[in-house]
């Protein structure tokens, strides 16, 4: 696979690089130059949101760092979790001395970094709570939801922690938002092909020419089935019976997430949008907040991914609540 | 006779060759259930390891540190992340020791199987390296004549591949396909294995390091 | 080449219904379907700009409606010219009584598609000058630059006739203005993999796995050559050559654009990003405006743009201006 | 004998038929220089000419303008658009006539080379479809027999590609590469030639058209 890149050790940081370069909103913070935080210091008194994952997934994670969303963001190399230290040097960033929620994607690596530097935030007086992204309803059943991957759908997490936080909620109040949006959060996905780790062989997975594979991962981790592709209405309808299957009972409003995985260009995330736009009307729930494009991706890869966040009073303005970051702009 | 930073040099440059083939296969195992990455990963650990001039350090604990750290600093991928555990558990258990008798490695492996376990929130039997490792430490318990541990060492590697094969995997990314992973080897494990192949073997050919 | 979509004789029509269902601030115009323009009505006395060109670009041509942008945009097939009903349809939707300048790449059918509409608005008592993208440095000579095609650099011309209008400007000075950044915008591509026309029988041209051309158009029209991959940040170093070796006599400081063709993902867009930035640093030319993104595609093609549009105290403030559209904030 | 709505209705749906195989060939020629959709762009033209009901059309003239509304509803292409204006200025020729003689086939292909020529705002010689209408406009002027006009008209067809395939093309999407069309066909000329056989060969297959 091809790549407009130099020396694939240095792909990490010559990304991070650009990202502060093109957006001068972001600075890197800490030693290890592996966390990135908002220019502006962090506002005393108010909770910090912080996030943190492998690199690959651009806008995800350190293209949400702004206002109403992250403070800061550590970032590991390529599909890797980031490093203790990195995740140290985004809780440090993100102290206002209010505690600092770390909300991340439910993968072994970042869960077990973000613990050991959450154990040295609090030596350092610094408290923490964490929350899980674990939106992918293909990887693990209803009622292991603790099980599954977290994907596209974090963002409506950092949405609606971070309109909390910059409204003064407390730690508590912060966390149980965040908590709140991933339980309302469900994703699906699919693959159509593949892409390939910087340095890497070959690409992460192979797939047939004229096949897609419904609920695969954001790092090519398996999905439900592999079959030959179709009309996209059909497989749109498929995944939204996925989605709604499992709606809260109270489900009446949703905010929509079509993402692209990387290389599935607009026209056709819109045309996946108006059939989800249809499947929704159908079934009599209304659409409060829409979101087509790619936020959450696999570097090249093929693909496309449909979240629904089902809204309550709650949820829904804090969605709507004035944000700004380089890749989402609200209010 | 006993076990040095030196030895630990040897090691790790064993090991570290190794990777030059493993990689490759490591990655391909990962990418059967997982995300493909536990060779290029632990193939640019294990060089960040080899980096690390602790040839000449005096005190073992603290080269196990310097492991650790440097480690660290590299990655915070899952596998990796019980690796640097498992160095930080070596570090603690060997410091201020300028060697350790050869008697002292399966009962440290045991301390880096429990430290590994308590990180990843792991259980024994679920199919990760931490079985692997559970299986090492127990191999190697009470043994202290190097080409005996080396023997013990290979042998319940094989043993522990074997045993684990045809069991599902209920940790890591490849827990969602529990059932798939049957008649998969773990990458983790599989990884460790052919680790303890490729340091011990050198070991045989040169002799026990001395 | 995989596409999520359903039969191709629908795609364009799909794809709008997507784009305005996502986007409600947009609404079809016209008969044919074939054209946007925003929902609130146009404002009497204000120049309409309108844009138009063929789809599978997206955000151009019809991502661009909006606030201080576009006031309306008629879309053809994929790859080809909006019909002359679509043209018409635009002007129409444009015409708040001052005129309205059709500002759009220079490609055969579009001009002679436009130039029938404005024909037929002229009867109508609209009147409607003509501004053509012509930013691609790759295509002709710098001695003649009238038969350049326009390519990504057409937004700066967007976005200063948007604002020029938006402030009051009369149809003579805010065709002057989309001219004036015209003039002072180059761009050079670089492309690494193909497209495909939906419907067609494969891909719109084949290149090798190890190879990429320098200074392809956006539906794959050749470059200047072709040659194995090399790292990006050599390729940066002769697209900028080719780049400065154009600027104006006066230039100091300039708007970036780095742009995906496509499937190449942020990542690389940042890393050729930092490089584009350390280059103008080493000429002693200041960066006033940065934009890295999807903002010009060729649906799933692989490759990048670097635009420079060359600032002066005229364009820059027109840049800066307050823009909103689906794509681009500003302000 | 003349020429009808009728006989204009058989030739459109002798090139439809055409397109079947043309359309890779006119995509592939375009591909070289161009953007490769010249063949897809001219079927879906085609077809959306075949279908409008022109059998029945008392007037040859509105025949030609329900032509060119339904393509100009379909296509925004260059090569489209000059179809589409050769439709319009046919029209305009023709207008309230029922039918025409075949020798007002060469003058009225002479208006629409003219039309095209104002439209795309190209000159002669520039290597493009504007070529091919002029040379079929020389051939068919002030012949009236159908089989000659037939003949005539491929034996242009023929000429005029190999006239100007070694000649730079200085219109339309290939202009920026001019030495490297040498060698190549134009593929609005080449679609012209191709839609000329076909056109004409079913005439002499059926006899000409009645
Ligand atoms: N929570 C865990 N406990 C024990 N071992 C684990 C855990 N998570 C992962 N592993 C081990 O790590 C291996 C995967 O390593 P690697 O591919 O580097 O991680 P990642 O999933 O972060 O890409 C697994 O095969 C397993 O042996
Ligand atoms: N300005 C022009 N004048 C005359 N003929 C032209 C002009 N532009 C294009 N053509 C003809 O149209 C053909 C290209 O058609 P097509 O591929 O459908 O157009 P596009 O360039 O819009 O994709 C050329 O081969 C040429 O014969
Ligand atoms: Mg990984
Ligand atoms: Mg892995
Ligand atoms: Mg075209
Ligand atoms: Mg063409």
């Amino acid at each position: 696979m091809k790549k407009l890149i130099n020396d694939p050790a240095n792909y990490v940081d010559e990304m991070l690089d650009g990202l502060c370069a093109a957006h001068p909103e972001l600075v890197h913070v800490g030693n290890d130059r592996r966390a990135i935080a908002r220019s502006r210091t962090m506002p005393l008194g108010k909770v910090g949101v912080v996030s943190g994952g492998g690199s690959g997934h651009l806008p995800l994670f350190t293209g949400y760092v702004g206002e109403g969303l992250l403070d800061a963001c550590a970032i590991g190399n390529v599909f890797e979790g980031p490093t203790i230290n990195s995740c140290q040097d985004a809780i440090a960033a993100a102290n206002g001395g209010a505690g600092v929620l770390c909300l991340f994607g439910n993968y072994g690596g970042d869960k077990m970094n973000f613990e050991m530097a959450g154990e040295f935030a609090a030596m350092e007086g610094i408290e923490t709570r964490t929350v899980l992204g674990t939106d992918d309803i293909a990887s693990a059943g209803p009622n292991e939801t603790a099980k599954r991957r977290g994907v596209a759908g974090l963002i409506f997490a950092y949405k609606a922690a971070g309109a909390k936080a910059a409204a003064g909620g407390d730690l508590d109040a912060v966390a149980a938002a965040a908590q709140k949006a991933v339980d309302r959060t469900r994703t699906i996905g699919i693959a159509l092909s593949s892409c390939q780790i910087p340095g890497a062989a070959g690409p992460n997975f192979t797939i047939a020419d004229d096949e897609i594979e419904m609920g695969m991962g954001i790092h090519g981790e398996p999905g439900i089935w592999r079959k030959p592709i179709r009309p996209v209405d059909e497989l749109v309808d498929e995944m939204m019976g996925l989605l709604l299957a499992e709606r809260p009972q109270d489900a009446r409003r949703v905010a929509v997430l079509v993402n692209s995985l990387g290389a599935t260009p607009f026209e056709e995330l819109f045309i996946i949008y108006r059939r989800v736009a249809k499947v929704l009307d159908e079934a009599g729930i209304a659409i409060g907040q829409r979101l087509t494009g790619p936020y959450v991706t696999s570097m090249e890869m093929g693909g496309a991914s449909i979240s629904l966040c089902y809204l309550d009073e709650e949820i829904e303005p804090l969605l709507a609540a004035p944000a700004q970051c380089p890749f989402w702009q609200v209010g | 006779m006993a076990f040095t930073a030196h030895d630990l040099a040897v090691a790790l440059k064993r090991a570290n060759a190794r990777m030059e083939t493993l990689t490759d296969e490591l990655n391909a195992a990962d990418a059967k259930l997982g995300d493909g990455d536990t060779g290029s990963m632990l193939a640019r650990l294990i060089a960040t390891f080899a980096a690390v001039d602790i040839e000449a350090q005096p005190d073992l604990g603290a080269a196990f540190m310097a492991l650790a750290k440097a480690g660290a600093a590299s990655t915070g991928s899952s596998l990796g992340t019980l690796v640097i555990t498992a160095m930080m558990t070596a570090g603690k258990e060997t410091a201020g020791q300028a060697e350790i008798g050869w008697d002292r490695l399966g009962p440290i492996i045991g301390k880096v199987r429990d430290a590994a376990m308590m990180r990843g929130k792991a259980e024994l039997g679920a199919k990760t390296i931490i079985d692997g490792l559970d299986a090492l430490a127990r191999a190697l318990d009470r043994k202290s004549n190097p080409e005996a541990l080396a023997k013990a060492a290979v042998a319940a590697m094989d043993d522990v591949l074997a045993e684990f094969r045809d069991r599902p995997c209920t940790m890591g990314r490849a827990r969602m396909f529990a059932d798939r992973s049957v008649g998969l080897d773990d990458p983790g494990m599989l990884a460790l294995a052919e680790l303890v192949r490729a340091v011990t073997k050198g070991a045989h050919q040169a002799g026990p390091p001395s």
